[in-house]
């Protein structure tokens, strides 16, 4: 394998050096992909057009939001799939030795208080880059990460099962799926106020606003069904990779 | 053109490859699973470091208004498009970032069923199970 | 857009990742690569894709490396190479 | 409504997905008629939506309601209408045989397979319907998780497959968004018909960075469709995948992969550029000889049933590839012609192969003694596919053959002929093997009696099985029957295809 390895290497290498030598130089703001209308339609209008001044923002929800779907979609297969592919029949012998596992594990008292204070911060400052991503870096990605990254934190210095008491995996699968419903559903909603799929200025006729503010909304409301599917996903995924899918134990 | 400007034009894509490549061939011959995985982890990042590179421009601010100019935006202040980075390729890192930590749990998750199946994570020793007529 | 900020960061993420994938004992090349995504992330941090740095902050430094602990913990943490 | 009507196909199945996840833990017995409901409805609409593109030629779907360049759009053309069909088709029939081998292979975990299930098609779905280079590498992502964890889900050895799948699965899937990449960094844009006006219009034709691009996408392409030297992943997940899987992988990923390929080389790249000014025609056509010929003698050193078709995938692979590069039109024609046929053939076979191994619990071929006796509907159809992958007359398999036969002599590429009647004369000799074994028992009257007693469930399985099973030896036929008028949709699409066509 090593020398098949050298060898796929050494070809690909090559190639991608014999192609950069055409490429535009870096941090050139005259290169094709930085000049062309695309790219600075996007810089130019986004504003005016969804009045978003995050303009990443502003693309990933709504010039290209059928990509950002299914970004989502991929973050929900990867959690029915972690949970697919972990879940088998728990036999006896393993159950018997859970019920001894069950014993509480000692929790370090620093830890503890120290997560005690710091979850709910966390958790508020997820809300805060969800709800914020209009006009500072983030969105309903990294809100949904920050906040599944705070269960985590909970199951890490207390135990799983204290994670798993405030949302236990079929909740997680659940919120998941809600987040998604939230993102489709939107999209879907616009498809029958008479735009196309994801076209939110068609909102404009369930809200008392203008076609600019209504993409706005629009885009607010599928980033908090992204924040809904990641949290819970990375949280799910977490819980089984830790717990070899048994949901008891952990780290 | 110095040698110094070509080599800063140049860095970036350069290093780009490298990562590619150390990832390639550890996805291709490295013998443990997880080490595969992180292989495959670097691979990614290293495509994502090429989109970003390939949108830098030089003096230019991050790709969000200022409250001052989305304000004057509102009255037909032109936004140039040079005093921003371009952010379509931050967009779509942004989904292949997430493509690659789905990938990477999905992986992860077959990793730890093998282990439970076989007993190891070594390729050449699951691959010596099976042939003795264990798999 | 400091190029020689930039070639140090770079340096370090080809170090880094070599280390992490030579290291035999995978709990410390999980960390070693949670170091990895950390670097590329303060190297797109300072190439304006605030965003993609903050996702790889969130994602790559934070989240990935969790799932990796995690695995190395339920499986093992030798690696023959 | 009708202008609808991209979004609906594409979003019947999602829907599907998240219902069957909210509602499939606590009632499991809705998850099926959802299942049922939303591929159905997807397929009558994608029928509905071809009848519109045969009529009224291309319909493009702006997705958010932003123009070309800077939103996401679907771009139907009747290629990808007759593969919506297809997908939707092969889908439904399999979600019907899935009824009872997928509550036998995997009992506990029945949502979560008919959510991935569900997530697969869409995936793939997608894949065809998008116009949108960076979009569809999201999808072909979405298809191809969905694929490892429904192959990782099952026994042992499947398990290490996907593994294997996962490791190769994304390098591919790499290649590609690195070759969008190197698109994009010369172009400027994402959507596919911008970047093919870009490349013909600023004579980027001699650029480094667009030919590499090529590449990478080929071989990204190539490795997710299981081209020859690149087909490693295949084998051993689609046979050791539970057979409910294996029947929806097998006839529809490498397929789909093909389009996409085809619509790279149609709309992106252009057939001026990759025919005219790269003249790569030839290469890539002795590579697919390669693969065709390897990929029949893998199969014929294999004993395991599913592991041989298995192989012979790899050599349709090679047909499709073949005709595609051949660079005119009649191949191309084929190719195409072949994609939908092949996708049938390959679902009536595996269906055949999971039903004998639900039945009997049988893997080998020399196993499948005397069972045309036990399960004679069975083997109809399994011989009706068998005869298709021959390529006997009343067949889709025979007119698949002609075609891609009369462009190669066209094109005068005689190796690409004698690999087609190479591989004819394999499927023959493996197939008729297998005819021979089922049909004749050994004449040993000691071991026949052995046999019955072994033998669990014989006879014929049970109609959720074998009712798809026919009606898939049906479309075999009616396709073959039929063959003008799909040649014509497939012809009133190649004619759209860049100004100057094909060379030849």
């Amino acid at each position: 394998m090593k020398t098949l390895g050298a060898i796929a290497v050494i070809i690909t290498g090559a190639l991608l050096l014999y192609a950069s030598e055409d490429f535009p130089s870096w941090g050139d703001p005259h290169s094709p992909a930085n000049q062309y209308r695309v790219s600075s339609h996007y810089v130019q209008n986004s504003f005016g057009e969804t009045s978003v001044p995050n303009m990443v923002t502003a693309i990933l929800a709504d010039y290209r939001g059928y990509d950002t779907l299914f970004e989502t979609v991929v973050i929900f297969t990867a959690g029915i799939a972690i949970i697919a592919i972990l879940r088998g029949p728990i036999d006896k012998r393993v159950r018997l030795r859970l019920a001894s596992e069950r014993k509480m594990r000692e929790t370090n008292l620093i830890l503890a208080q120290t997560s005690r204070i710091l979850v709910p911060v966390i958790q508020l400052f997820a809300l805060y880059v969800i709800a914020h991503g209009h006009h500072s870096p983030g969105g309903g990605f990294q809100g949904g990460v920050i906040f599944g990254a705070s269960l985590i934190l909970l199951a890490l210095s207390f135990q799983l099962q204290t994670a798993l008491d405030r949302v236990s995996e079929k909740k997680a699968v659940t919120l998941a799926a809600i987040g998604i419903l939230i993102y489709a559903g939107i999209g879907f909603v616009c498809l029958l106020a008479g735009g196309n799929f994801l076209d939110y200025s068609a909102l404009q006729v369930l809200m008392p606003v203008g076609a600019i503010e209504a993409r706005s909304h629009g885009i607010l409301g599928v980033e908090i069904g992204v924040a809904f599917t990641v949290a819970a996903i990375m949280f799910a995924i977490y819980a089984n990779l830790s717990s070899h899918g048994r949901m008891k134990g952990g780290l | 053109m110095t040698v110094t400007e070509f080599i800063v034009s140049r860095l970036n894509y350069w290093i780009y490859i490298i990562l590619m490549m150390i990832g390639l061939f550890a996805m291709i011959s490295k013998k443990n699973l997880i080490k595969k995985l992180i292989g495959m982890s670097i691979f990614q990042t290293a495509i994502i470091l090429f989109y970003v590179s390939l949108g830098v421009k030089e003096g230019s601010n991050i790709p969000i208004l200022e409250h001052s100019v989305s304000h004057a935006a509102e009255h037909g202040e032109i936004i140039r498009a040079e005093d921003y980075a371009n952010p379509l390729p931050h967009v779509l890192m942004l989904t292949a970032i997430v493509v690659g930590v789905a990938t990477l749990g999905v992986g992860l998750a077959i990793v730890q069923k093998i282990h439970k199946e076989f007993g190891t994570i070594e390729e050449p020793e699951i691959l010596a199970k099976i042939e003795s007529g264990d798999g | 857009m400091i190029w020689q900020f930039d070639l140090i960061i770079l340096g370090l993420l080809i170090v880094a990742a070599v280390l992490s994938l030579r290291s035999t004992d995978l709990l410390s090349a999980t960390m070693i690569f949670g170091v990895y995504s950390f670097l590329m992330c303060l190297l797109w941090a300072e190439m304006a894709a605030v965003d993609v740095a903050f996702t790889e902050a969130a994602v790559g430094a934070g989240a990935s490396t969790m799932f990796l602990v995690s695995t190395v913990y339920n499986t093992t943490r030798k690696s023959s190479d | 409504m009708a202008d609808q009507y991209p979004a609906i196909i594409l979003l019947a199945p999602l829907f599907a997905a998240i219902a069957v996840s909210l509602l499939g833990g606590r009632w499991g017995s809705v998850c099926l008629p959802i299942v049922l409901a939303a591929l159905g409805l997807s397929l009558a609409v994608s029928v509905a939506l071809l009848g519109q593109v045969a009529a009224g030629g291309e319909v493009v779907y702006k997705l958010g309601g932003w123009p070309r360049p800077f939103g996401i759009e679907f771009r139907i053309d009747p290629l990808n209408a007759l593969l919506l069909i297809v997908v939707t088709t092969v889908s439904l029939l399999t979600a019907i045989y899935s009824i009872r081998a997928a509550t036998t292979e995997t009992p506990d975990k029945l949502p979560q397979f008919y959510t991935l299930f569900l997530l697969l098609v869409t995936g793939l779905l997608g894949m065809t319907l998008t116009g949108d280079a960076f979009n569809l590498y999201v999808l072909v992502e979405v298809a191809s998780l969905t694929s490892y964890a429904l192959i990782a889900m099952h026994s042992k050895r499947a398990v290490l497959a996907s593994f294997n799948y996962v490791i190769m699965g994304t390098m591919g899937a790499s290649f590609y968004l690195l070759g969008v990449g190197y698109l994009y960094i010369k172009t400027g844009s994402l959507n596919m018909v911008d970047i093919g006006e870009i490349l013909r219009g600023s004579g980027l034709y001699g650029s480094k960075t667009i030919l590499v691009a090529l590449m990478l996408i080929l071989v990204g392409l190539w490795i997710k469709m299981a081209f020859f030297p690149l087909h490693g992943w295949l084998p051993n997940a689609y046979a050791y995948a539970p057979s409910s899987t294996s029947c929806v992988l097998a006839p529809l990923v490498t397929k789909v992969t093909v389009y996409v390929m085809v619509r790279m080389m149609m709309t992106v790249f252009g057939p001026e550029y990759i025919f005219s000014f790269l003249e790569w025609s030839p290469i890539v056509v002795w590579m697919a000889v390669i693969a065709i010929v390897a990929g029949s003698i893998m199969a014929l050193a294999q004993i395991n049933l599913k592991k041989m078709l298995t192989y012979l995938i790899v050599a349709e692979v090679g047909y499709m590839v073949g005709g595609v590069w051949m660079a005119n039109e009649t191949a191309f024609v084929g190719a195409f012609y072949h994609v939908v046929s092949d996708a049938f053939m390959t679902l009536c076979l595996f269906l055949a192969a999971g039903a004998i191994i639900f039945q009997t619990g049988k893997h080998t071929i020399p196993e499948m003694e005397g069972l045309f006796r036990k399960m004679p509907w069975t083997m109809v159809g399994f011989t009706i596919a068998g005869l298709s992958m021959i390529g006997v007359p009343p067949t889709c398999g025979f007119f698949s053959k002609w075609y891609l036969i009369s462009g190669a002599m066209e094109a005068g590429h005689w190796g690409y002929v004698v690999a087609l009647l190479f591989s004819s004369l394999i499927n023959a000799i493996l197939f008729f093997r297998i005819f021979e074994v089922a049909y004749f028992p050994k004449f040993d009257p000691q071991e026949e009696s052995a046999e019955e007693e072994t033998t669990g469930r014989a006879g014929e399985p049970p109609a959720t099985m074998l009712g798809p099973l026919l009606i898939t030896a049906a479309c075999l036929l009616l396709i073959g029957i039929f063959n003008q008028e799909i040649v014509t949709l497939i012809r009133q699409a190649v004619n759209t295809f860049g100004p100057i066509g094909f060379i030849g």
